[in-house]
């Protein structure tokens, strides 16, 4: 193993999958076009698709359709069919597409997937992973652009992922298919691409453990997904006006690692959250609020969240990069921290 | 279908314990001894002992609110299910699930549903697990006839179609669903119909005879096992009691629910013709009903002598595991 | 006009239901079993139902079934035309029963209903009320007791109200279907039978005008719902220790008026924030999030929330009562920031 | 039925609209000039066209995601649409939509839509308006056959059978969801025999001929207008591009697609017949082909010339009022 390898995102996720259908025979991948060319009478068109970003390409190839199944476009009957499955001996990890999605399968998976077990007294598990992608950037207009997690971590019985790094999102991965519980995968569409070091064995990244992606002691920055780009950079221009930003990716968003925000904002006194979901109850106010209850005896300044605006998201480029938080926004924010 | 006496005789003491288990339930609930919603399932006990009659433990069913006949019929256990009803720590689900939840994933049963047509969908899952695994169980999936008008009615059938699942869906149609009538509700009419935008068998069910539900349950069952794929059954039955307890049933005459449980009771009907044909008696049917009994009052006592789960337990049981810190 | 006359909060939303239905035939109503007795053959079924709680039994007989009409049990199918009617020319009040079913009507409120506004470019109007029941404390286990209207305040484009007041609910309800947004209407279980005092005619609560319930200056306490009885009643325990509560319900969850709670913890420099909601991402988090950034400098205290626990509603009794906050750990709450 | 020379005229000049802003869409979205995802109809025209011809203004219309062709068909203006998909200020929804949101009330046509079945209960909602006024409006939703799987078509379905509502259910069936056969997502092939289900009338549409389409559209709205209830009609389609821009096509050939292009291409065909007939000729024809690719030609000038939204703007449209303090 080269410590140069590297792969997208995209591919570093597609890497776990085939190790975990590799390793575990009951681990099984479905949803609509995840293969492609279902019903085609052509010799060649198996895996003509492969999802909205190839990711799970190639693998029918290898597994058979037996394990991955392209399904009709029947959310709420797949997703309650892989929840079904998974109470019942299967590992299945299914593609919701994009998270926008959710409205259709929901009741499947907060009122069945997330609560099996609870209601039947801890005798039963329900271990799926549902992966979907988040976020703008892609003038793909109000139906394709969302985040969402804040509902999905606001449901007791959910496990909510979100990684930043290809690194990061394969042992997220791994772990989330061999986690016995269900597990949403969010990938957000403009890291997809993004590359970065992996190994090619297999390894675990823990759920629940935020990542110090930058240390500093001046402000604490947690940021989510692709937010974390934004805060990485804001932090290296505010360098040179001497001032030491700590970045947290929370990784996790459900379990949340409270530790380490909590701990880094004792150290700093100052917190800014750059959430890419509507602001309203979202994970930036529960960030918020964790800190207001259990660091506020270190806080020097008002916690600052940095969201988009209480509202759908445009299709316009114009409107669209008003609308997505920038590092101007973010090296806004930090200065008022810093200032107050 | 000729079927053996033994199993007469099971399903005898199965339908027996569902009604004497729901007629029991009325009463401790009129006596508040059992807190939140319920949904009694007398009248309907031949569908539920019909279609489990030809299941194992390994094949799985889905069931609906009015969910303790499916349980009964599937074989879980009426003290813990009673306990459950109770709300005590000796519950089927310790207390936690109450009976729109009561599940037993050891005798196959995938749980009742607070949700209508909440449970095709997973019915189609334990299906799928029995496909991918190549595996010959089964799984069915009850519901009411409000609930095949539900998107998941659809979706899961369809998918069971292009999978060729190995499932059943058996919708119960007791002509209403709270105070709607099923001849409003469901387009056309006819819920059996409905297979053929699936590609699928369908077929009208006499739900009111036990004899009818196991013949062509049992065929489906087969078939499924088989790898024939999937069947929707439309069982015509009848609910004896209102939508829930306190259900004043303003939409339906009291004539007309005398009438049913004077003519159209499966118990006495299957009493009846057993006894008639010989292949049962009245004794052995008696000492059944006997022993059900017992069965019933030991479980109350069992359900009111248990203990309240611990006010911390309310924390347990939600993920498997889950580290969160803080 | 009576001071003396009351109601009990269902009494009050039906006579606002009647109201409006009179005032405006473009008001109609739907929902399962909101009459009752369709396609019965006995004479006298109509009006046998009237939805879970019987609000809007008797409308039938003076309006119609033309306008007020039962549906399948079909939650996409129903909640999505009362979108579509209000996006041509309707006005419907539709009942989702309990909130916990709204799993299946997502897509519809949340990507048409609450965007079509937007996408539209400002060209369409959706003028519906969607009603539906919230809450635990009758046993009612895990998918009939939740709150989840946090889910619908993080969405941009949905209205939430709240009443915690006969007086409030038919105010609001006239409030919710005079106004041209989609409006969740929510009702709690346990407030339903409480009375009060009801004008009997026809007046407004405006949406986004938060209630000071009772005035202190030692502590803010905002609580929502049937949490506000409970603040009431721990601040008039308090008294006696000379401790004074203020109490804030907000009644309107979106738009919020964050004016007010700011106000208040300016006055009080404490804050605790009681939600039957579950704890991650909910109002709780959301309104400690505002408090932590605009009145962080008055702030004395660490923020308090008093919720649930993070995981779904248990049924028995035994756990229900450990599960919902209590009069006593909104005291212990209160206490805390006290002592701070 | 007899169409008058008028309204062929009519029919001619929107489906060549169609196709050629179809074909400059793709031209503009192959140089970066339009953003996001771009679904084109071309192929497709004869339904959107023959459908529409029937309907009126205050008729409305519910879209799917390839909704460029209905717009057109239901009057939007292509200017705007063209500025919508460049997302400038100009555009019909002020470039907040886009492609996949293009609405227009004032035409009747309540917005193409990013969720496949979405628009199913919205236009259910759109004939009960017209039903609970005593309109003698109509509603008509368009979907495809991957649309025809989701629970919003069970559910929007059979809420307009118990109802009888004025809607007539358009599946376009093009053989595809993506990549994904209708011979595979959709159990037992038969959408149009769905219609059984619910009591509805259902027929199948040769969706690539114009005047099918034409007549039995024009018999299914006629229907729903004289309070006869809701149609289902099933038409067998074809779309000459892929399932987006970008899209490798990998499971259909090149050849197929040549085949429909040469042989089955709706423009082509009807021209073909009413020149034959001598209705029209072929001055006639090309006169409205140079007078379209005029208009396309100034929707493009006009779309690129328009100013971009102003940043401010994003927060403006979200709701009628909303008084949020703090
Ligand atoms: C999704 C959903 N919608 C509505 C309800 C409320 N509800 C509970 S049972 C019921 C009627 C069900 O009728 P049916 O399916 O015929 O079953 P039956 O009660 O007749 O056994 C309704 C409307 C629910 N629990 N879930
Ligand atoms: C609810 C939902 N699921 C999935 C998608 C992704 N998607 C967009 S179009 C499409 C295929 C639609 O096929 P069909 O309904 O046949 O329409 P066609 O594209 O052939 O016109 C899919 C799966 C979506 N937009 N919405
Ligand atoms: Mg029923
Ligand atoms: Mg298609």
């Amino acid at each position: 193993m080269s410590e140069e390898r590297e792969l997208t995102m995209g591919a570093a996720i597609r890497e776990a999958l085939h190790h975990e259908m590799e390793r575990d025979s009951t681990v099984i991948v479905m949803g609509e076009d995840v293969v492609g060319g279902a019903g085609s009478k052509l010799p060649d068109a198996e895996d003509c698709w492969g999802g909205p970003f190839g990711i799970t390409g190639g693998l029918a190839g290898k597994f058979g359709r037996n394990r991955i199944r392209d399904t009709p476009i029947s959310e709420a009957g797949f997703i309650g069919a892989a929840i079904g499955a998974a109470a019942t001996g299967l590992r299945p990890v299914a593609a919701l597409m994009f998270v926008d999605f959710f409205g259709i399968p929901m009741d499947q998976i907060f009122n069945q997937g997330a609560k099996i077990r609870y209601m039947f007294g801890g005798k039963a598990k329900v271990p799926v992973v549902i992966r979907a992608a988040i976020g703008g950037g892609i003038n793909a207009a109000a139906q394709h652009s969302q985040c969402l997690y804040s509902i999905f971590a606001h449901i007791p019985g959910l496990k909510v992922v979100v990684p930043s790094t290809p690194y990061d999102a394969k042992g997220l991965m791994t772990a989330a298919i061999r986690d016995d519980d269900l597990v949403f995968f969010l990938e957000h569409k403009r890291l997809m691409g993004s590359k970065g070091h992996v190994p090619e064995e297999s390894y675990v990244v823990p759920l629940g453990e935020a990542l110090v992606r930058r240390e500093g002691d001046d402000v604490t920055v947690v940021a989510i997904a692709k937010m974390i780009d934004l805060a990485l950079s804001a932090a290296d221009g505010l360098e040179a006006e001497g001032v030491n930003v700590e970045v947290i990716d929370p990784r996790s968003l459900s379990p949340l690692d409270g530790r380490t925000i909590v701990d880094s904002v004792e150290k700093t006194g100052r917190l800014v959250i750059v959430d890419e979901d509507t602001p309203r109850c979202n994970l930036a106010t529960d960030i918020a609020a964790l800190a207001a209850d259990e660091a506020f005896y270190s806080l020097e300044a008002p916690i600052k969240r940095v969201t988009p605006p209480h509202t759908p998201v445009p299709f316009s480029p114009a409107l669209e990069n008003a609308y997505i938080p920038s590092e101007d926004r973010v090296v806004t924010a930090i200065r008022e921290v810093m200032a107050a | 279908m000729e079927i053996p006496k033994e199993k007469l005789l099971e399903i005898y003491e199965r339908m027996a314990t569902i009604r004497q288990f729901e007629e029991r339930v009325r009463e401790e609930f009129a006596a508040n001894r059992i807190p939140g919603f319920v949904h009694l399932y007398a009248g309907e006990e031949a569908v539920a002992v019909g279609v489990c009659a030809h299941l194992t433990d390994e094949d799985m069913i889905t069931s609906t609110h009015r969910g303790h006949g499916h349980c009964i019929a599937k074989g879980v256990d009426v003290k813990a299910m009673m306990a459950e009803l109770y709300g005590r720590a000796t519950g089927v689900c310790k207390g936690k699930g109450g009976s729109m939840h009561i599940a037993d994933l050891d005798r196959g049963m995938l749980g009742a549903n607070g949700i209508v047509g909440g449970g095709i969908p997973l019915a189609c899952g334990a299906a799928l697990s029995a496909q991918v695994l190549g595996k010959d169980n089964v799984a069915v999936s009850f519901f009411g006839d409000g609930g095949a008008n539900e998107g998941s009615f659809h979706e899961g059938l369809n998918l069971a179609g292009v999978w060729q699942l190995p499932a059943v869906f058996v919708a119960e149609n007791n002509g209403w669903a709270e105070s709607t009538s099923s001849d409003y509700s469901v387009a056309g009419a006819d819920i059996a119909g409905r297979a053929r935008a699936y590609g699928m068998r369908g077929e009208v069910v006499d739900g009111l005879d036990l004899f009818d539900v196991y013949e062509k349950a049992g065929k489906a069952i087969a078939a499924a096992r088989a790898g024939e794929g999937p069947t929707l059954l439309e069982c015509k039955t009848y609910r004896f009691y209102g939508h829930h307890e306190g259900d004043k049933q303003g939409y339906r005459s009291q004539e007309e629910v005398e009438e049913y449980r004077k003519n159209h009771c499966v118990i006495k009907n299957f009493r009846a013709r057993t006894t008639d044909e010989r292949a049962l008696t009245d004794e052995e049917l008696d000492e059944i009903e006997t022993r059900v009994s017992e069965s019933i009052e030991s479980a109350v006592a069992y359900a009111a002598d248990s203990p309240w789960p611990e006010p911390s337990d309310v924390t347990e049981d939600v993920y498997v595991d889950y580290k969160e810190v803080l």
